[in-house]
């Protein structure tokens, strides 16, 4: 069941170098599961001058103010899109549509899991982890970031994570360092049976190569290709081709909105990104 | 509001442009596909395509340019894969066909024409790029006939011809006299426009963008239809996002308009628009949204 | 940063589009028009126009729908009361024309070859709608070819024709080649596009809705003029509003860019695109106005 | 002079139906007179989607915090720019232009004047009659609206003008009825030597009448043509083409935003709007 809705921002807050913006959007937050999204409208409703619309993980869904399942994302200003997204204010209303795509599979059993996530990428990981604890999987957690101002608060995490590993690339919190240099000791230490990654492509590739070499599944959450608009988020317009391995190791392109965003880590074709 | 193309009952006058309502679940997930007046199928080819490679969209102001390259399972999959989801929810199916050849293009209509639940062929002949698309090039209105014969020929009685024209301001009214008078039941007047995207690789513009353009062609294809006394009726299409736009293009003499790449802004215009229809008076039917417009899953 | 367009050398790859620059003093309050590569004036015909009646504009997405009806005080108006300010001004001033004739084509360019001051001659070989503004209908390249050498003849060496085509994809190429072997100096690529207004009647559009197409047009006829071995120049024209736009035309092969439509919005646009051509790095220079941008009225 | 700024919202307050604007916008306060308007771009800054400007009064220049010239605009939130502007908050920047367009011409002597303003139409009546007054010139006023709400504060005017007549069309404030009602005798108890008029087309026809059969000069000004987009406001496009009678009584054509917005009473072709 999918929505499209106006829905109405209810609180918006910074942290750090994000804004963090909860929505009520009425049907969205009620059917989501992690590894879901949303697709947001650039600017105003009935105005139509961006067509493309802008992806956004479902980061939280909290009952507040009354609302049973409101919605949060976390947005990084860059763009356009972002940027006008980051400046809505109370009240605002936000044309969305949601939860999209393939969320993350969870394990049938209790085995234990790694969460692994770049910046604001890592927002889809948080929701998960709640759910893996729910299932009694002990939880590990790698967040990396440029810096402290881009790391997704670890603080929310350390309630439902066993072991945090968190680095930098500017050492300001955390090792100094990159995901791929802390992902394999990672690994070892939680000896997690399935690894969750969202973050860049080159991150993903290197994590889905750890776990591999590990004999770990991996779940990865992509936001390729990301050199072009996602058009519609919903399926329709052919615009987010991402190039996989199909069923008996042809070659194909899914539409990483539908057929992804998750998907698993050995599937995707990272070369020909 | 129930209308009538090319001999067709159709719930309402608000179709789904081809190409633009994915496979059908995906739009369906949205809203049944039996409250559109035709669901058109992406143009099918006679072999399978994988599309194009590189970045196939990008934004541009009011629009969408687009070089996806045709991506489609071929006559074979569509047939095996996708007809029979289609004509299990309800849809009025027209499917879109295109072909490097007029023995493409005839071989299609012969396999479609033998198969129930397909309402109508639609031939696309607006492609913008049909050069780098390989498909056939008609740069004359003349060519343009030939291949709606080609289609009609194969198809029972029952099953309409539709000709997409492109929305060519100096040709149009030619091609849709010729089409008209090769057999064709409807004329769709407004493809993508071809463009270039921002790297300069021949792409196709559609959206808002585009609507004054081909609200030009519609009208002159429907005075001179009219004028030539056909029975042959007139879609509008390219850049309707609005109630407004709906009532421009029937004002200009369509019985229909197909709606596009709006459906990926917003996967509920089409449904919108035909409510809109229905229940609103003309004059206070508005643009936006409403505040929850959802729908099942299949 | 200077260019050379048909043997001309200009101060700036910025122009002013024809019909866009109002007489000139409007343009000229908000900043020197020599600082342009040229100021092209709306397009003059033989004798006096008025303009249309009822409503000439009309807001599009992203784009403007205009039928002005060229409105112009005719060349022997145009010759006493406003070449001579634009001379003074500065400018480095092309004539566009257009007429109902190839008579009245020749005639305008012996008028205007006698007349010092006049860089170059524009033909308007792109009006949206020649019939309603009873001009010259072109509809075939070879037409063009013979409305070029018309005026060619008449005019002094030194003074190139620029021969201004609509952004056509599928004629374009072959006007562009006829136009340069019948002695234009330059073409211009990308005028107002045929469309409606909401009420149906013909119309232009132009502005950034419209950039892909001409994007497309501008890069194909560039491509083909260098393989032709011609020495004929692009200026690409059609809905440039930021710096970027400016450097996609010049990297698709256009040695100039005219500014049209975007004057209407920010009359400083064209001033600012020269100001960053030369100023900043290309991939820093941006499509929003400084905080403070003034000038002097004359 | 004419300046095409980025102008800084310095404060935005409801009065009534209207929402008045305080700009700081360098060059268009210090140049203005009386009867001249800006140029407003609906939109984000470098957004296009909207590409004719909207055309506005200046209603006040006034120093205000540390700038000398500030511009004040009222605003009736009516159609998509209306509101767009009118919802501008403090610190919104908003491309502009101006100052524009003819403005009121001023007795060389200080001859009695009436001024009459209908809607949001009488805002360039307030610096004018200040003008006015500063010339020593008697300053009678006629405000018309349809509703107190629609009225243009008259407090104000009391400070400049001698006698004032307020008209409203539900009567709920002043006397019940139109402008062109009261015109007449408004002007025969002024003994008015010019009539200075703005409001809808039907209103100025009328008052232009009435200001030619009391033997008195009429200026104008006009918003008309009003069914079309002014799309340029500086005399480039064409598009604001308004009927006129010319020179030697030939009917012509001029653009309402170069050689207008104010004309002569008599030499618009009333009929022909
Ligand atoms: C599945 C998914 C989930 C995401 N989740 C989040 C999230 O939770 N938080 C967050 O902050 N961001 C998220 N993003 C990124 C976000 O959707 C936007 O892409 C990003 O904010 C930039 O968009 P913009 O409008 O700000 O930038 P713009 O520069 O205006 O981007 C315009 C459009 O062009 C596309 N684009 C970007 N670069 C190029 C290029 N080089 N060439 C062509 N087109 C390009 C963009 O996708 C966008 O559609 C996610 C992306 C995806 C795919
Ligand atoms: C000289 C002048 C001064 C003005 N001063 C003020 C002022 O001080 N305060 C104020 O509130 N308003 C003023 N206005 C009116 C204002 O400029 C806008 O026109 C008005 O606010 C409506 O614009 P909108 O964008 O809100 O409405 P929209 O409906 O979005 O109008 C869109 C555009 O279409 C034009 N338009 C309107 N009706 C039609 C139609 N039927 N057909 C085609 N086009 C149409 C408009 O001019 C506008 O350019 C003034 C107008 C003029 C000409
Ligand atoms: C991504 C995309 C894919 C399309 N694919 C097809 C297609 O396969 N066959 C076709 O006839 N038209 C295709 N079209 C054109 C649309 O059907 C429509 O004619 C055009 O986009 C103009 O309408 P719009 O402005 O409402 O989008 C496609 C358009 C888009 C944007
Ligand atoms: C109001 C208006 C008047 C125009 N008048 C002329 C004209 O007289 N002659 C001409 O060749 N082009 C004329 N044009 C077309 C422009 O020169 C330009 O080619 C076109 O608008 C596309 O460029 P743009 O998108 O930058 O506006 C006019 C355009 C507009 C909007
Ligand atoms: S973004 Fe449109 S199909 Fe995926
Ligand atoms: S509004 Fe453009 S000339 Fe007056």
């Amino acid at each position: 069941m999918k929505a499209h809705v106006r829905a109405e921002v209810l609180a918006s807050k910074r942290i750090g170098a994000y804004q963090h913006l909860t929505l009520v959007a009425p049907g969205v937050g009620e059917r989501f599961r992690p590894g879901s999204f949303a697709a947001v409208s650039v600017g105003p409703a009935g105005e139509r001058a961006r067509l493309a619309r802008r992806p956004f993980w479902i980061h939280q869904v909290r009952p507040l103010g009354g609302y049973a399942a409101t919605v949060q994302l976390v947005v990084e200003p860059r763009g356009e899109g972002s940027r006008w997204l980051a400046s809505r204010q109370r009240g605002d209303r936000v044309e969305m549509t949601g939860p999209l795509g393939r969320p993350f599979a969870l394990p049938k059993e209790p085995v234990p899991v790694l969460l692994v996530g770049e910046g604001v990428s890592a927002a889809p990981l948080f929701p998960l982890a709640e759910r893996l604890r729910e299932r009694d999987c002990p939880v590990s957690l790698v967040l990396g970031a440029d810096d402290e101002a881009h790391l997704l608060s670890a603080l929310e995490a350390r309630r439902t994570a066993r072991a945090i590993t968190v680095v930098t690339h500017d050492g300001s919190v955390g090792a100094r360092g990159r995901i791929p240099d802390v992902v394999a000791e990672a690994l070892r230490r939680s000896d997690a049976a399935v690894v969750y990654a969202a973050g860049r492509a080159a991150t993903l590739a290197a994590v889905a190569q750890a776990a591999e070499d590990h004999g770990a599944w991996s779940q990865v959450a992509v936001e390729e290709p990301s050199d072009q608009p996602w058009a519609c988020c919903t399926g329709l317009c052919q615009g987010c081709a991402l190039p996989v391995v199909g069923e008996h190791g042809a070659p194909r392109e899914v539409r990483a909105c539908l057929d992804g965003p998750v998907l698993r880590g050995d599937r995707v074709r990272w070369a020909d990104l | 509001m129930r209308t009538s193309l090319a001999g067709l009952t159709l719930a309402s006058p608000v179709l789904v442009a081809s190409g633009c309502g994915g496979t059908g679940p995906e739009l369906a997930a949205f809203g049944p596909l039996s409250a559109y007046g035709t669901f058109t199928t992406r143009s099918i080819t006679l072999d399978p395509r994988p599309g194009a490679a590189g970045p196939r969209l990008a934004e541009s102001p009011s629009g969408l340019v687009h070089a996806t390259g045709l991506p489609n399972p071929g006559i074979d999959g569509f047939l095996a894969t996708e007809l029979p989801w289609l004509v299990q929810s309800g849809a009025k199916v027209v499917v879109s066909v295109v072909g490097r050849s007029l023995g493409e293009l005839a071989e299609l209509a012969r396999r479609l024409g033998r198969t129930p639940g397909v309402a109508a062929v639609e031939i696309n002949l607006a492609t913008p790029d049909p050069v780098s698309n390989g498909v056939l090039e008609l740069r004359e209105p003349q060519h343009l006939g030939g291949a709606v014969a080609a289609v009609a020929r194969e198809l029972p009685r029952g099953v309409p011809v539709l000709a997409k024209l492109r929305a060519d301001p100096v040709r149009v009214v030619e091609s849709a006299r010729i089409v008209a008078e090769a057999g064709a039941g409807a004329v769709v007047v407004g493809g993508a426009l071809p463009a270039a995207l921002p790297d300069g690789r021949p792409a196709g513009l559609s959206g808002p963008a585009i609507a004054p353009l081909a609200l030009r062609c519609v009208r002159e294809v429907a005075l001179a239809l009219r004028e030539a006394d056909t029975e042959v009726d007139v879609v509008g299409c390219g850049g309707v996002h609005t109630g407004g736009d709906v009532r421009a293009f029937l004002d200009a003499g369509a019985v229909a308009v197909a709606v596009g790449s709006a459906l990926f802004h917003d996967p509920t215009t089409a449904a919108r628009l035909a409510a809109e229809l229905t229940d609103i008076p003309a004059d206070t039917a508005g643009g936006t949204p409403a505040d929850h417009l959802g729908g099942e899953e299949r």
